[in-house]
């Protein structure tokens, strides 16, 4: 393909020397990682690895301060802002479930449906059969379908981990950051969690973080794990579980 | 706005204020012309008069609803498009003058006679015509919303920040006003209207006229809002107050939501500023001070925020209060009073009167249907585990 | 030593056999002069001025100096003139005999500002040569600045005996003011005055150089337009720091104003319109700290600011205190309606002092050490201004150690920074948030102590700082006191520069358009915090 | 899709509490329309503010005219009924004049208001006197230019306050440069118009004048004192002439004193500076600067002493001022009384017709008159600050003073004249013999 030509690496999403500090702190430092497509990749590291900070820099909410950053080989993320990317199709699942809690369950994933975003588009808005088919379909996925039209604010914790990941879904994109699903979830949540996940990898490029090590286990996917900024290791679960530096610093003897 | 829009945003609720508001718009100034000075049902002039800076005052909270209530922007400077709005159709009145000024000039205003203007500055060109004017009501805050929203919106100012700078900005203007180089009739503002569209402003019948029309913009107001809050577009804003860099990572341009809605609220004060000048006769620039403004985010929480009508309530209860408390035995204690109903009104109903009544009403029909409904399953959280197919 | 103590004795003796002499005489000039005061006509009133002070009579001083502080007595009936001394006792003033009484008919004679300084003129070479420092050096002004030609004798018999430096810099600049305008002073007298005004280099000087008119020599009106280039270009350097010094003082006064807010709103974040009102309250407090040394205890005036610093900040904090636990805590995480329930509570509090103290302005006075002004080279340096900025930096000092040593202050830090967390490692947060408001009030308190030496004590004082401390600690950048403190101090200095340029209310108009563009580039203040915490 | 859910949170309405509360509302505003007028007393409505920024002037008024209803009533009242003061507080908020204005007129039917401070509040209910046919007294010095047939103005026009007092320093003081220093309103801006006229027809050369403007409320004076200090040091004596309003004034003040300008170098005098301004500042350094009123408080006659006897009884507090405004509005009652004994009624068409050559005593010993203009005539005084607060009158005109409503010194007015009793027109120009404008 004449497009193969354009793109400087085949990966979906591409980090190289990736800085980012805050009042001197040493955020990110020197990080590269390589995403392919279809691929789901399972990040963890101890707290202050810089998780978090790598999504918002992918996510284009928090600019590097060198590096780079090429999502599908072509586009340079770190000159786009958030909604430019979101565009693009890359989602997010926040750390702490971020839903729009005064609105009900299928107002939400409406609102995540990738239809025209726009001011325009949105005020003169009518409901397609179509897109109510999505929203049902999404809402059978992630199990809520008897809550579609409870306040979002009222659901359960893993309700609402799940909602938000049914938002991603109907916002169908090409890549899923996805951070700490399973976290404050019961073992049969973080299960079906991960039966989840595996089933939306069929489709879609994921990118995990998580600190649950049997929910990482299960994934069964290519892990890095992540400290002081850097890349510390990279390999299988069990490679990496049984690197000595990742068990100094983050497994514990 | 398509009939279907229309339709969408009507629920009774909506639907009997409207017919309150209608019914008051017809029926007071019908009152007032039509039955005999004196008599019990006789809306005396005086009323209609006060009873239209209310409605103006409601166009003005319904504006402040819109974007605090569901967006949550709070501006503390909407006092700003409002005056503006007055300054705009107060020139229109200015120009109206004519000859009838004190000094008799067909041309420049009596301020501008005895600050010794030799002619029009180019700021007070095509505001002889109505049309110009009318449109300046709306263009004038709306420009300058957008510009202000262009950049606050884009650097992402929010919060208290842009709440204070909104602050700065109608301060500013009202420094601006004040002076008399600027060219606005400086402290004592525009004022000695005589007539509107060729009717005296001081005839009953062009009071009357003014209130029913000041009536037909709240509802014109009420439906642009209630438009915008019932569309897809509506349910964006909430998401947006809610929770601002979530709608960012869904690929909603927040800030082009947030401008659109500012720049609409604006061009609402704007128009309430216009009809408010010809009923109550001056424009000036006090109503830049930001604690005018603040007082109208007041209206607002008092009758409700996020509820439109109660924001439109809210205006017309305060300002009651005010008018009613200001005069009599209570005139030395009407601040304490005021400043208690604030108070109060925070501590006790924060959601608003009429967010209160909602909730209240929404609590008791929760407890009925509770009765009925037997599938709780969904309150409890997890329900049987099933497989995705 | 002797010989001072020998020409007092002289001139005593000298006076005893005047006015022996005089006693017996018929009224000669000099009584008639004093008689004239009794016309209540100011022409007269002058005259009699001038023929007094040249009249070498030894009352001459005693009346003229009664003159000017409204201790001389005239009875427009009798025509008497009495002098009442500072001791209550009275001498009737042409003849210096002690009386009894001043008859009640007799009313202070009047002045103006003309004959003020007549009086001033007539004083200072009467006082030339007076023992004490301070009224040789302020007689010598005032006859630089009336440059009478009579005086031109006795400033230089002055000029001689004269043995203090800085008085005798005095009298020969007004020896030169003289000589300038005398028209039959030499040329070379006239050159050598020019510089020595030069020398002087301040606005006086000017003033006086540019008055010299036209008939003077040609190489004298060269000399003096040069030396008004020189002292203008130098008063050009000057007047930058003047402008600064003023920026730092209007900086001063905001910071003050401002540093209460940075607690209660930058720390707490509750948005508090009532803040200007605990401002007020401190000015209030002063004011009655005021009336009671007034009415009880006078000789404590001077100190009565320093009593009114900590009863404000208690005044003020209780307040505050009291307005937390009756509102603010029921409002924690609802910022934008403390903003409501704080403007209700400032129109509440802004009432009660109108019906308590009355809608007028209240008199608070500045003690002796808070009047008046020195010079630093060119530039006026008022005393209150400089206390004020001393007294705001060392509150900003207190504060700041308070908050980062003491056991309180820590707490105060760890309840706003993590409310959770503090409470469960046994921090009673409630009554850390009671504390820190009331701090915040108390400090906005003991600023109204020192609002109130530069403004108006009324009911609408917190009024006018509310919006400028707003947007000294957001511009400053929420919840950083030094952010509060750069910021107030920018602005300060910012507006005090633009003023100039622009007049008062464009240079304002300007300064806040600035906040706002500012606000765009950097839209969490001058000293914002960086990284994930904020947005959290 | 069901369309019903989306509006859930949106639609937060509530049909029962709209109907209640319009319905309650229009109860409400029905009970203030049915107010009884009672027809044994004389209503007096007093429109002054209470509350707001300008309370600090207006609260004065209005217990002068509390007071001079007071005192009335104890002498009988007039026509045979009581005087009944109708109090209200338009709260320094200029559209809330226009209101209260309405609804004394209307809902209390006054027969005659006092009231006003600011230029702007008495233009916001200027229409509503005309519209609603009633009388306003107005008792403060203001700009000029203006002469209505329902408005008495019983403050000094400029050429009662102004001009005299440029008169005295020009002779008194030999003043050669001035600074025209006022805040940025109307009144100042228009007095220092007629002042500029004024002096440069005596020869003032441009570069003498400096003129300066400050916003209300302004209280950092380090700046504009320190120009001043520079102007005066330009080697001719030099005087400011302020226009600065209330509020101001203290930190002007302060800063003058503190930055040693006294009276004797550079005199200040203020037309806003009464007695009342004073009671807020230490006045010790501030010896000698001045001020132009009509009235002062220490002025020595017997009707002064009384009156300060009497107000001072009245108000319970011994150490009460008096000002300028506060005689305007006792000159204007007196007036008022007077027309409606003359006429017997209080009908507003007959009072207005017969107040025009009513004379009344003032407190400073003479009497004043009011004129075909609706302006009065009045002494001038020239005062100077003591120390204890109060002024020291160094100098006054030899006759009263004739109100001029159009200033002679502008060019837009200068034809013109206000006469309601034989041209029956406020603005009258007399090159064209024509009424202007909205004139009659």
């Amino acid at each position: 393909m004449n497009v193969m030509d354009t793109r400087a690496t085949s990966a979906m999403l591409y980090l190289d020397g990736v800085h980012v500090s805050f009042d001197g702190f040493h955020a990110i430092n020197n990080l590269s990682l390589a995403l392919e497509p279809g691929e789901m990749r399972a990040i963890i590291g101890p707290n202050g690895a810089g998780k978090t900070t790598m999504m918002d820099i992918i996510t284009g909410k928090t600019k590097p301060d060198e590096g780079t950053v090429l999502f599908d080989g072509v586009t340079d993320l770190t000159r786009l802002d958030e909604t430019r990317i979101a565009e693009l199709g890359i989602g997010r699942k926040f750390q702490k479930p971020t839903v729009f809690e005064s609105q009900t369950v299928q107002d939400n994933l409406l609102l995540a449906l990738n239809v025209d975003h726009s001011v325009k588009g949105t005020l003169f808005w009518r409901g397609s059969k179509a897109e109510s088919e999505r929203i049902d379909k999404v809402l059978e996925t992630i199990r809520l379908t008897d809550a579609r039209n409870r306040l979002a604010g009222s659901l359960s914790h893993g309700q609402k981990q799940w909602l938000e990941i049914g938002m991603l879904l109907a916002q169908d994109p090409k890549l899923l950051l996805v951070d700490e699903p399973v976290a404050g979830m019961t073992d049969v949540e973080t299960h079906l969690t991960a039966e989840l996940l595996k089933e939306i990898n069929k489709t879609h490029t994921i990118m995990v973080v998580e600190h649950d090590m049997t929910f990482v286990r299960e994934l069964g996917v290519k892990v890095t794990c992540l400290h002081e900024g850097t890349v510390l290791a990279e390999g299988t679960i069990d490679q990496v579980s049984s690197n000595e530096r990742v068990i100094e610093v983050y497994l514990g003897r | 706005m398509t009939p279907h829009m229309l339709t969408r945003s009507l629920d009774r609720g909506a639907a009997i204020f409207l017919a309150v508001v209608a019914a008051c718009g017809i029926l007071i100034p019908l009152s007032n012309l039509l039955l005999p000075a004196g008599s019990f049902l006789q809306v005396p002039t005086y009323l209609v008069a006060l009873w239209g800076k209310y409605v103006c005052y409601a166009i003005l909270a319904l504006a402040i609803d819109l974007i605090w209530g569901y967006c949550g922007i709070l501006s503390l400077g909407h006092g700003a498009f409002f005056a503006l709005g007055g300054y705009a159709m107060g020139m229109y009145l200015m120009r109206q003058i004519g000859t009838r000024g004190v000094y008799g000039n067909p041309i420049l205003p009596d301020f501008m006679v005895f600050l010794n203007y030799s002619k029009l500055p180019w700021t007070w060109y095509g505001f002889d015509m109505f049309w110009f004017a009318a449109l300046m009501v709306l263009l004038v805050p709306g420009l300058l919303a957008f510009c202000f929203g262009w950049l606050a919106f884009r650097s992402r100012v929010t919060g208290v920040y842009l709440s204070i700078i909104t602050q700065a900005m109608t301060y500013a203007l009202l420094l601006a006003f004040f002076r008399n180089d600027f060219g606005f009739g400086g402290n004592n503002g525009l004022t000695d209207f005589k007539d509107i569209l060729g009717f005296n402003v001081q005839a009953e019948g062009t009071r009357a006229a003014l209130f029913a029309l000041s009536c037909l913009a709240l509802i014109a107001s009420f439906l642009i809002c209630r438009t915008v809050v019932s569309s897809k577009l509506g349910k964006v804003l909430i998401a947006i107050r809610d929770a601002e860099s979530r709608s960012r990572f869904l690929g909603y341009r927040v800030e082009s939501y947030k401008l659109f809605v500012f720049t609409l609220s604006a061009c609402m004060a704007g128009v309430a500023g216009a009809l408010y000048v010809p009923q109550v006769g001056i424009i000036n620039p006090s109503e830049f001070a930001p604690g005018n403004s603040i007082e109208a985010v007041i209206w607002v929480a008092v009758g409700g925020r996020g509820t439109l009508v109660g924001a439109a309530l809210g205006a017309i209860v305060v300002n009651y209060a005010k008018t009613f408390f200001t005069s009599g035995v209570l005139a030395p204690y009407w601040l304490f009073m005021l400043g208690a109903l604030f108070i109060l009104v925070t501590l006790l109903l924060p959601k608003g009167i009429v967010g209160t009544f909602n909730a209240w009403r929404d609590q008791s029909k929760e407890k009925r249907s509770a009765l009925t409904t037997v599938s709780a399953a969904a309150e409890d959280g997890v329900t049987e585990p099933k497989m995705a197919e | 030593m002797l010989s001072n103590l020998s020409a007092r004795l002289c001139s005593f003796v000298l006076s005893l056999f005047l006015i022996a002499f005089a006693l017996p005489a018929f009224a000669g000039p000099f009584e008639d002069a004093v008689a004239k005061f009794a016309n209540d006509d100011y022409s007269d009133t002058e005259e009699a001025i001038g023929t007094v002070a040249s009249s070498g009579n030894k009352l001459a001083f005693p009346i003229i100096s009664a003159l000017q502080d409204g201790r001389l007595m005239a009875d427009p009936d009798s025509k008497k003139v009495y002098v009442t001394g500072t001791d209550g006792k009275s001498i009737d003033a042409a003849t210096g005999e002690a009386v009894a009484s001043v008859p009640d008919s007799a009313s202070a004679v009047r002045l103006n500002n003309r004959l003020r300084r007549s009086v001033d003129a007539a004083l200072g070479s009467l006082t030339l040569q007076s023992p004490d420092l301070g009224a040789r050096l302020q007689a010598a002004q005032s006859v630089f600045k009336s440059r009478e030609e009579t005086a031109l004798e006795p400033v230089e018999s002055a000029l001689a005996k004269e043995t203090n430096k800085s008085v005798k810099t005095a009298l020969g600049e007004a020896r030169a003011a003289i000589l300038l305008f005398k028209s039959d002073a030499t040329e070379v007298q006239k050159l050598e005055a020019v510089a020595t005004i030069k020398a002087r280099g301040d606005q006086d000087a000017l003033a006086l150089l540019s008055d010299i008119g036209t008939d003077q020599p040609a190489s004298v009106t060269k000399a003096a337009a040069s030396a008004i280039g020189s002292i203008q270009s130098s008063l050009a350097v000057w007047s930058t720091v003047q402008n600064a010094w003023y920026g730092l003082s209007l900086g001063s006064v905001l910071l003050l104003a401002a540093i209460g807010l940075a607690i209660t709103f930058g720390v707490m974040g509750v948005i508090n319109m009532a803040h200007g009102e605990m401002v007020m309250i401190g000015a209030y407090t002063t004011f009655v700290v005021q009336e009671v040394i007034r009415t009880r205890y006078p000789a404590l005036f001077d100190y009565s600011l320093l009593i009114a610093v900590p009863l404000a900040f208690l005044v003020a904090g209780a307040i505050g205190m009291l307005i937390e636990r009756s509102i603010i805590r029921f409002l924690y995480g609802r910022p934008l309606e403390t903003l409501l329930a704080t403007w209700g509570l400032s129109l509440v509090l802004q009432q009660a002092v109108r019906t308590m103290f009355g809608p007028t302005n209240r008199e608070v006075g500045n003690p002796s050490w808070m009047s008046g002004a020195f010079e630093l080279g060119q530039i006026t340096i008022t005393y209150n201004r400089l206390w004020i900025l001393c007294f705001t930096l060392a509150v900003f000092a207190i504060l700041l150690a308070m908050l980062r040593y003491s056991a309180i202050g820590l707490e105060m830090r760890a309840v706003t920074q993590n409310r959770r967390m503090a409470a469960s490692m046994g921090i009673a947060t409630s009554r850390v948030d009671a504390l820190t408001f009331g701090l915040g009030s108390g400090i906005a308190g003991i600023a109204g102590v020192a609002l109130s030496q530069i403004d108006n004590v009324s009911p609408n004082l917190g009024q006018s700082y509310i919006i400028d401390s707003f947007m000294v600690v957001v511009f400053g950048g929420v919840g950083n006191l030094w952010g509060t403190l750069v910021g107030a101090f920018t602005l300060g200095i910012a507006n005090k520069f633009l003023e100039p340029v622009a007049g008062a209310v464009l240079g304002k108009i300007a300064i806040l358009v600035l906040i706002i563009l500012f606000i765009q580039k950097r839209p969490r203040g001058l000293f914002a915090l960086k990284g994930r915490a904020v947005e959290a | 899709m069901p369309t019903k859910s989306i509006h859930d949170i949106a639609a937060s309405f509530s049909r029962r509490g709209v109907l209640a509360a319009t319905a309650g509302l229009m109860l409400g505003l029905a009970s203030i329309s049915g107010a009884k007028a009672a027809d044994d007393t004389i209503k007096v409505g007093v429109l002054h503010s209470l509350s707001g920024t300008m309370a600090i002037s207006e609260t004065t008024l209005k217990d002068t005219i509390l007071f001079l209803i007071d005192e009335q009533n104890k002498k009988g009242g007039v026509l045979g009924k009581k005087l009944e003061a109708v109090v209200v507080d338009p709260a320094s908020n200029w559209p809330l004049f226009a209101e209260k204005a309405r609804e004394l007129i209307t809902k209390d039917k006054v027969s005659v208001v006092f009231g006003c401070w600011t230029s702007v509040s008495r233009k916001s209910v200027l229409p509503v006197f005309k519209e609603l046919n009633n009388i306003l007294f107005y008792p403060v010095q203001y700009e000029g230019e203006e002469s209505e047939r329902n408005v008495f103005y019983t403050g000094a026009a400029p050429n009662q306050q102004a001009i005299p007092a440029v008169d005295y320093l020009m002779k008194e003081e030999k003043v050669k440069r001035w600074v025209l220093a006022g805040t940025d309103y109307v009144y100042p801006r228009t007095t220092n118009k007629i002042l500029e006229a004024y002096l440069k027809s005596k020869g003032v050369a441009q570069e003498d004048i400096m003129i300066n403007y400050t916003p209300f409320g302004h209280s950092d004076w380090q700046t504009i004192v320190a120009d001043i200090k520079k102007f005066g040091s330009a080697g001719k004596k030099t005087a400011v002439v302020s226009t600065i309003n209330g509020d101001a004034n203290v930190p002007f003040y302060k800063e003058l004193g503190n930055q040693g300008i006294k009276a004797k170098d550079i005199p200040v005098v203020a037309f806003s500076v009464g007695e009342e301004e004073l009671a807020g500042i230490d006045t010790k350094p501030l010896v000698g600067h001045l001020a132009a009123w009509n009235y002062f408080e220490s002025i020595k006659t017997p009707a002064n002493e009384k009156f300060i006897k009497d107000w001072q009884a009245y108000t319970k507090n011994p150490k009460r001022t008096t000002n300028d405004p506060m005689e305007a509005h006792v000159i204007g009652f007196n007036m008022w009384i007077k027309a409606v004994e003359k006429v017997k009624s209080t009908d507003p068409d007959k009072v207005i017709d017969a107040l025009p050559g009513i004379e009344a005593p003032n407190l400073t010993g003479g009497v004043s008159k009011m004129l075909p203009n609706h302006h009065i005539t009045k002494p001038v005084f020239i005062g100077e600050i003591k120390g204890n607060g109060q002024f020291d009158v160094v100098w006054k005109t030899p006759g009263l003073v004739a109100g001029d409503a159009w200033s002679k010194e502008l060019d837009g007015s200068k034809d013109l004249i206000g006469d309601w009793v034989g041209k029956k027109c406020g603005n009258f120009n007399t090159k064209t013999n024509k009424c202007l404008g909205s004139g009659s």
